[in-house]
């Protein structure tokens, strides 16, 4: 893939969307094959993959007792970074909790873990940013929110894996799109509208996947 | 599994003649301890087993090495299948050493070093046997209880000699000198033998490793 | 040193989440001391014999509560994913252990400086005097469980049946630490400071150092998928 | 199966004709001897015998994919 791309991954339900999710974020070592990220092997040099890779699963990897400043904290200094005060604070004013800041994160409505799960992204550099389906649980307004750092994530040059059941800008707006059916993955032609993907369906017949 | 090839038939056949003859020496050739009695005769069958259950451990320790660094699942079955005729002989051994003790001793179960590692032994291992039943994916499995392989043998000689420090009452370990020369080949010759029965056992036991790893991938497969 | 680093952001998170809720302090507290009144209950009121056998029972009380300790360890990581959620960040994975251990530690060493001045009231025995020799069995004591107990709880945290699995495993493992420090304990309270008292508190020594080479070594391996 | 039973009834003579023989050589403590070398005989055979079960259950276990034509 090209660095600055999407990529938006579709398929029905235990396809392998989250499996490939994982296997890129090198939570899951391949059982065979290996793939690379900016040039380094998932299976020699993780280390230097989860470097580069933000993931955003479904449930966030949240806290329940830390507010959302420490969250955001946590996460900065599990990535190897001197927490920044300005920082983080300017990310939870991009993901709309500057007001609750401080307040428990058990508090907190399933949108606005959401919202706090992607700022985990937005602390800390990275190349590749796997999302695995971003949408769920978000408002209309949330979802805007996740359309424009996919955007933001474009125009800086970072690359993004992205897996959704849902409609979104940022899943049409994607420049390739595949189709993950039983663990084989399939990229469409470019010209191809994905709206038939989006429900059930599709062309058969899938090459394999590295 | 399939039926034995020449060489297991080979095996088997020596490892059951041995232990036959190594009986009937240790039980009616060799003439009793002049210390000890009869009951003395216990030690050609209690010491192979020890020594036997040890070794089986060793190799459970060195296949899980082997398997930490090369990730070859025919390490992971060779440690699996000894760590499970080690547990086997442990027992024997234990049981031995009861009947053995009731007599000399005048009680089943003492606080001896020696009994208290071989039993905190048979703990290490039968914990290993429960975490191989309870992990159901083959490479987790494999690599788990390599780990524990390695940390349980690690362990034997810091329990060993924490359990010595804590209870001093034993007799020394008879040493080979001490002994007279009938008894001692009496002793090597149940050695040998119980070395064959370990290593038949070895080679059936690691043929079913073999074929259940096989049954696995393909209910893996079909699921 | 960034690996000390991560290793310390995991403790003062641990710490903190602990600090708000108290859930894991509170409970084990209760139950050391549920342990000990147990036990003297069961061997009856004679107070030269509870005193005799104190360092033992003390010891007991304290492998339990390690144990529910133990198997919280990555409990509040289950919300945030398990340990994927902690091993999706980049760097040596031996933070994670290093964190965990040293949250682990702090953690009991609480509940010992509330039991163990329980058990003197409850077995009537002054333990002033012995307070220093005292502290260095609880602290080696304490550092031994949580090598090992903190390893095996994060290869058994996957596992079906975790519960009966970690103290099958961790047990046998701990002997010679639970014959160390029961040992020296009771060599303590006996006024015996300086022969074998100090011995056994070499076997705990010898035992942390080494189960630490083994656990830092291995603990990576432990923790991939 | 045939083979286990032969085996089960030579090891009890086996063990009968050890106590007889003990008992006339006057051995003292026999009831231990017999017991122990009993006991080791019934482990291990009993262990080899367990393996060969556990391994026809598991080949026919294995053929049975094969007849579902599925495994490979």
């Amino acid at each position: 893939m090209e660095p600055g791309t999407t990529l938006c991954l579709v398929g029905p339900n235990g396809a392998g969307k989250t499996t490939l999710l994982k296997l890129v974020a090198t939570l899951l070592r391949p059982s065979s094959g290996d793939g690379h990220v900016m040039g380094h092997s998932l299976k020699r040099d993780p280390d230097a993959v989860r470097m580069l890779t933000g993931l955003l699963t479904v449930r966030g990897f949240l806290y329940d007792d830390l507010s959302a400043a420490e969250n955001l904290h946590f996460t900065m200094r599990m990535a190897g970074l001197k927490p920044d005060r300005g920082v983080i604070a300017g990310v939870l004013e991009r993901i709309g909790l500057d007001e609750v800041a401080d307040n428990r994160m058990r508090t907190f409505s399933t949108g606005m873990r959401k919202r706090l799960a992607l700022g985990q992204l937005l602390v800390r550099p990275i190349q590749v940013a796997l999302l695995d389906e971003p949408y769920s649980g978000l408002d209309s307004q949330g979802m805007r929110l996740v359309d424009e750092v996919v955007s933001e994530f474009k125009e800086v040059g970072t690359t993004v894996l992205l897996a959704s059941h849902q409609d979104g800008a940022a899943v049409r707006e994607a420049e390739k799109t595949g189709i993950l059916r039983r663990g084989h993955l399939e990229i469409l032609p470019e010209s191809e509208p994905l709206s038939r993907h989006l429900s059930v369906g599709g062309p058969a017949g899938a090459p394999e996947m590295d | 599994m399939g039926p034995r090839t020449a060489v297991e038939k080979v095996l088997g056949i020596l490892a059951l003649l041995a232990m036959l003859v190594g009986s009937w020496v240790g039980l009616v050739v060799v003439p009793a301890d002049a210390a000890q009695g009869n009951v003395q005769r216990l030690m050609y069958v209690h010491v192979p087993a020890a020594w036997l259950a040890f070794l089986a451990f060793f190799i459970v320790f060195v296949m899980s090495v082997l398997y930490l660094i090369q990730r070859e699942e025919r390490w992971d079955r060779v440690a699996a299948s000894s760590a499970e005729i080690g547990v086997v002989f442990t027992v024997v051994t234990l049981l031995l050493g009861m009947m053995w003790g009731k007599p000399t001793w005048g009680v089943f179960w003492t606080w001896d070093p020696r009994l208290t590692t071989t039993a905190i032994l048979l703990a290490i291992y039968v914990g290993y046997l429960a975490l191989r039943s309870f992990a159901d994916d083959g490479e987790k499995r494999a690599r788990w209880s390599a780990i524990v392989g390695v940390i349980g043998f690690a362990n034997v000689p810091i329990v060993y000699m924490s359990v010595t420090w804590w209870r001093t009452l034993h007799q020394p370990p008879s040493s080979p000198r001490s002994v007279a020369p009938e008894i001692l080949w009496t002793l090597m010759l149940n050695l040998g033998a119980f070395t064959l029965v370990y290593a038949y056992l070895m080679v059936r036991r690691v043929r079913l490793a073999k074929l259940e790893g096989e049954l696995e991938r393909r209910m893996a497969y079909n699921a | 040193m960034s690996v000390f680093h991560r290793a310390w952001a995991i403790v003062w998170k641990d710490l903190l989440i602990e600090a708000r809720t108290k859930q894991s302090f509170n409970a084990m507290v209760f139950f050391a001391a549920l342990v000990l009144f147990i036990f003297s209950f069961a061997l009856g009121p004679d107070t030269e014999l509870l005193q005799r056998v104190a360092g033992g029972l003390l010891w007991v009380g304290i492998a339990f509560t390690g144990l529910l300790s133990l198997s919280r360890t990555y409990q509040n990581e289950e919300t945030s994913g398990g340990l994927e959620g902690l091993r999706a960040y980049p760097g040596d994975p031996r933070a994670i252990y290093l964190g965990k251990l040293l949250g682990n530690i702090v953690m009991l060493l609480l509940v010992e400086a509330v039991l163990f001045p329980a058990a003197g009231i409850l077995f009537q025995a002054n333990l002033w005097p012995y307070a220093g020799g005292l502290i260095a069995v609880a602290v080696l004591g304490t550092i031994g469980f949580s090598l090992v107990g903190t390893f095996y709880s994060a290869l058994t945290v996957n596992l079906r049946a975790r519960e009966v699995m970690l103290p099958l495993l961790l047990f046998p493992a701990l002997v010679p630490v639970l014959l160390g420090a029961v040992n020296a304990t009771t060599l303590i309270l006996q006024g015996n400071l300086m022969g074998e008292a100090v011995m056994w508190l070499r076997v705990l020594g010898a035992f942390d150092i080494i189960f630490f080479v083994i656990c830092i070594w291995i603990f990576p391996i432990a923790l991939e998928e | 199966m045939r083979k286990w039973s032969a085996v089960s009834v030579v090891y009890v003579l086996a063990l009968i004709l050890l106590w007889v023989y003990t008992g006339r050589v006057g051995m003292e403590n026999r009831g231990f001897v017999v017991a122990g070398y009993g006991l080791t005989w019934g482990a291990l055979l009993w262990y080899a015998f367990r393996l060969e079960s556990r391994g026809r259950t598991t080949a026919r276990a294995v053929e049975s994919f094969e007849v579902a034509g599925t495994g490979d």
